[in-house]
């Protein structure tokens, strides 16, 4: 007893993914990216990126392409919003087929 | 007076060092083998100047009662003006002793069945070399003169201590200045 | 002085998880995300209840990577000063603490415990995310929201006072650091943090932090709408060092282009102002004006 | 070291002796001259500690309440309103499960307005999940704070220190100082489980679920409920562990013997009268005073109020006639808690056995009202000759 188990006797959390669930299941639209008109990806360099910078939810990687993790993307688009080049579009999530839904 | 437990009741003002003289005798006392002793002062609202109590109990046993001294052995006031504004013979026992810091002569005061002592400490102290006004190291010399408590030697050691710091040897000074001036009654 | 950072050179680690329960678009999971990559590692941060508290996640899983203390509404400031005083007797000089409070948090029940600390000079950073209400426990009126706002606590008439000026009053503490800055600006947000980390004594940021669900606009134009207050000069962004105070980033540049966006754009852009009349955001537009005015001579 | 020395600074030197090392406060009467001695001895580098002069109770016990979260051991004092103050967060160190310990020096609450001494403010506290320890003299108050960090840190639970404003933080007595060496083989440094830290990040007092849940390895944790549920029972065993730390205790310092209760002339006793703090000892010289009179009493302080010795009071009080409980408290509306308690105990231990003793409560010295020692001996005297009366009787009540 005491201070040996305090942890298992406090509400002591330890960091993890996903605390609110699969929030991707939230999402009413989907980001779509068109490579040919991302930045980086034109230009095959490392560029822009302001997509990954205001993404609220860290599901955007800071790669070529910028990936999108559809698991937690809770499809708020901002990204598609503050794009320069408009090479993010939400699309409505009914147009993707329950197959697809299940492959995320 | 039954030196098995004694009670003191002081009555000071706020700032006076009411507290300090009776924790000092306490301390004296507890050396000299009371293993009970509790120095209870008035507790409150007291503001510099105003009029304050201490209460002192002395006993050869733990003391376990804690409460307000109501038929005191001995009254110590430290200021002749507080007579007006204090009932400081209230509850005193029959027989009780009064240390009074006054200038005035020891005849003028008139205290039906008890013993009195005066001194006029506040000029005392100004002898001894203390500021105007502190008088509650030379009014332990006064009670130790009507009393025979505990002996002037470990009072003058328990002034020196408290005082280390402050004025030390005046302190003491006053303390025996008083002891030779005061006049007691029998 | 620090060069600026860009988006290419922004950290790239993360220190907040995918998944949380903040709302979708939520701007203070942007502010947050990259203000914590500002702090770094080697911080504690203290949290009181927020819309915060629901980011962080629900025990027993944290969203968050770093050691955070969960406290009572009114007592994060004094929190943050108890975790200062136990690194300072541990020996332990190498790790910030870092508050992060809402505008209610803030400006209203924890103001005392803020000014406090500020007072005593407890050096820490303290953010105040100001989503400008109540909004965790379903969009009420805070110290801090605007002027004409309906709220869930002031539905019809919208609220009839000013804003609290809370970095004024923070000010007026005689901080080595005072910043407004704007969830739409992250990248001025991380250079304010970075710049003040050494400094000492209590540091406070003022985050204007858009809100989809409290502000009524669709999720998407979140940094839109942080935008239009910051180009209609109705939200400055700004910083204030040793009591010198300087405009920054888009505001700065404000200045030097001498042309506001009409604040009509930034109210209508949102449905919480819909009660506002032509007459009401006139008499705020010249408000906005007078206090731009005031910079742009200060800058002749 | 027997020193003559007021209660506050008897606190304070127990304080001391345990390294405390993060220390908050804010000014309250009669606490105050404690924790200004503490800063005395922060500033005069008697003390290795943090003071944090604080701007109030709450953040007061905000600092103890990271600190301790962090890793140091903390300590902070107040009375009255000051507690009140600090309510939620009296409640938020327990549920967070830190070993703070607070000295409460016992006051009226307002209103109206008054700093003298009774118990309502730490009675008020009974039931947010402190230990509460009530003390009699300076002696007390100094052990206790000792063995309070001891248990503390041993069961996670924070723990209150009480004693009367005034009457014991403000009157001087002689009390033995511990060695610093002995104290330092008592309580050992203070090692939690888990501090804060950037090494092992973990965020601390989440919202949690009315259910459990599953955790980021996968392992089921618990909710709300098994948490409080754990505070509980462990308060509980915690009365085990006060006995174990009071052996401990009086190994080392040869003094100290029953950790829960302190019984006067119980043995034969056909009464016995029960309070909390400094009255108890009062009530010993009317209990002397009695005895002279042929009646046979006792008195009986109880000084663990939380968690409460249930078992051990029904068994000191199996058969007595009488149980006479005086209280500085009361829960308006009803009676004296400590004698609801008390009634309580005794009946879950002792009804239907034939030994279950007569309860009356006796509400004294509320507001710092001066407790005559003749009104005690009369009252108690009343109370052995049959029930006063059903309800709580007001001592000295000018009415």
């Amino acid at each position: 007893m005491g201070t040996r188990n305090y942890r298992r006797k406090t509400s002591h959390s330890e960091h993890g993914p996903g605390d609110g669930g699969r929030t991707g299941s939230w999402r009413v639209e989907r980001p779509v990216l068109n490579k040919s008109l991302c930045i980086p990806c034109k230009r095959n360099t490392e560029a822009c990126f302001i997509c990954w910078l205001f993404c609220p939810d860290v599901v955007i990687s800071r790669t070529i392409p910028p990936e999108i993790d559809l698991e937690y993307c809770k499809g708020c688009g901002i990204c598609a919003e503050e794009c320069p080049t408009k090479a993010i579009t939400m699309v409505d999530e009914a147009k993707f087929s329950e197959d697809d839904k299940d492959k995320e | 007076m039954n030196k098995e437990f004694i009670e003191i009741r002081w009555h000071g003002r706020g700032g006076q060092g009411a507290i300090t003289a009776a924790k000092i005798v306490a301390a004296a006392a507890f050396v000299s083998g009371y293993s009970g002793v509790v120095m209870a002062p008035s507790f409150g609202t007291e503001r510099r100047g105003a009029p304050v109590m201490t209460s002192l109990k002395l006993s050869r046993h733990k003391i376990y009662d804690l409460s307000p001294i109501e038929t005191p052995d001995i009254v110590v006031v430290l200021d002749h003006l507080l007579l007006a504004e204090a009932d400081v013979t209230s509850g005193l026992k029959q027989g009780g002793i009064i240390v009074l810091n006054t200038p005035k002569a020891f005849e003028s005061y008139k205290f039906k069945g008890y013993k009195l002592a005066t001194a006029d400490i506040t000029a005392i102290s100004v002898e001894a070399g203390l500021p105007h006004g502190m008088v509650n190291t030379g009014i332990i010399g006064s009670l130790e003169k009507a009393t025979k408590l505990l002996g002037m030697d470990i009072l003058i050691k328990g002034i020196e201590e408290e005082f280390q710091t402050r004025r030390p040897e005046k302190n003491s000074l006053a303390a025996k200045i008083a002891f030779e001036k005061t006049v007691a009654g029998g | 002085m620090q060069a600026k950072t860009t988006i290419l050179s922004l950290p790239t680690e993360e220190f907040v998880h995918p998944g949380t329960r903040a709302c979708t678009g939520c701007g203070l999971a942007i502010a947050y995300r990259v203000g914590l990559k500002a702090l770094g590692k080697d911080t504690i941060l203290v949290v009181p209840p927020s819309c915060l508290t629901v980011l962080q996640g629900l025990f027993p899983i944290a969203s968050t990577k770093l050691p955070c203390l969960n406290v009572t509404f009114a007592s994060t400031a004094a929190a943050a000063s108890g975790i200062l005083a136990t690194l300072k007797v541990q020996g332990k000089d190498n790790i910030q603490v870092a508050a992060w409070a809402g505008d209610g948090g803030t400006s209203d029940i924890g103001l005392q415990a803020l000014s406090g600390a500020a007072e005593r000079g407890e050096n820490f950073i303290y953010f105040c995310y100001d989503n400008e209400g109540y909004m965790n426990t379903g969009v009420q009126r805070s110290g801090t929201t605007p002027i004409g706002a309906v709220t869930a606590n002031t539905p019809f008439k919208g609220k009839l006072q000013q804003k609290k000026d809370v970095p004024a009053i923070m000010a007026a503490h005689n901080l080595s650091y005072v910043a407004a800055c704007s969830a739409a600006y992250p990248l001025d947000l991380f250079d304010k943090i970075k710049k003040c980390m050494d400094m000492p004594g209590t540091k406070y940021f003022h985050i204007h932090i858009p809100c989809p669900p409290g502000w009524g606009y669709d999720a998407r134009y979140g940094i839109k709408v942080g935008r239009l207050a910051v180009e209609t000069g109705y939200y400055d962004l700004y910083e204030i060092v040793n009591g010198e105070f300087k405009l920054t980033a888009a505001s700065e540049k404000l200045v030097e282009k001498r042309k506001l966006v009409p604040v009509r754009e930034y109210f209508r852009s949102q449905s919480r102002f819909k009660i506002l009349t032509d007459e009401q955001i006139a008499a705020i537009q010249s408000q906005i004006d007078s206090k731009w005015a005031k910079y742009y001579k200060k800058d002749e | 070291m027997h020193i003559i020395e007021n209660g506050n600074v008897a606190a304070a030197l127990g304080v001391k002796l345990c390294h405390a090392n993060v220390i908050a406060a804010y000014p309250i009467t009669p606490q105050t001259p404690l924790t200004e001695k503490l800063s005395e001895y922060v500033e005069a580098g008697e003390m290795k500690a943090e003071y944090i002069p604080v701007e109030s109770e709450h953040s007061a016990l905000a600092v103890c309440i990271a600190a301790s979260s962090a890793g140091a051991r903390s300590f902070t004092a107040t009375s009255a309103n000051g507690l009140l103050y600090m309510h939620e967060q009296v409640q938020w160190a327990a549920g967070a499960r830190l070993p703070l310990v607070m000295c409460v020096v016992n006051r009226a609450v307002g209103a109206p307005w008054n700093v003298w001494n009774d118990q309502q403010d730490s009675i008020s506290q009974r039931d947010t999940g402190w230990i509460q320890m009530y003390c009699s003299d300076h002696q007390q108050i100094i052990d206790s704070v000792i063995k309070a960090y001891w248990l503390a840190e041993k069961v996670s639970i924070p723990i209150m220190v009480c004693y009367d404003g005034y009457i014991l933080s403000h009157t001087y007595m002689p009390f033995d100082v511990p060695d610093q060496e002995k104290v330092d083989k008592f309580l050992p440094p203070f090692r939690p489980d888990y501090a804060l830290s950037p090494e092992t990040p973990a965020n601390l007092n989440t919202v949690t679920l009315p259910d459990v849940r599953i955790d980021v390895k996968g392992e089921l944790a618990h909710g709300y409920m098994e948490i409080r549920y754990l505070l509980h029972e462990e308060m509980r065993t915690s009365l085990a562990v006060a006995a174990e730390g009071e052996k401990r205790f009086a190994d080392i310092f040869g003094r100290g013997g029953d950790p829960y209760l302190e019984p006067y002339l119980c043995d034969d006793a056909q009464y016995v009268a029960v309070g909390l703090g400094s009255i108890t000892y009062q009530l010993r010289v009317a209990v002397d005073t009695l005895r002279k009179e042929g009646i046979k009493v006792g008195v009986m302080g109880v000084r663990f109020y939380r968690p409460f010795p249930d078992e051990a009071i029904a068994s000191a009080l199996k058969g007595k006639k009488g149980v006479i409980v005086y209280e500085k408290a009361l829960s308006y509306g009803y009676e004296g808690a400590l004698a609801s308690d008390l009634k309580s105990a005794l009946y879950e231990y002792l009804a239907g056995t034939g030994k279950l003793p007569v309860v009356q409560n006796f509400v004294a010295g509320i507001g710092g009202r001066d407790i005559k020692t003749d009104d005690l001996i009369q009252t108690l005297r009343a109370a052995t000759k049959g029930r006063v009366s059903i309800q709580p009787v007001w001592i000295g009540l000018k009415l």
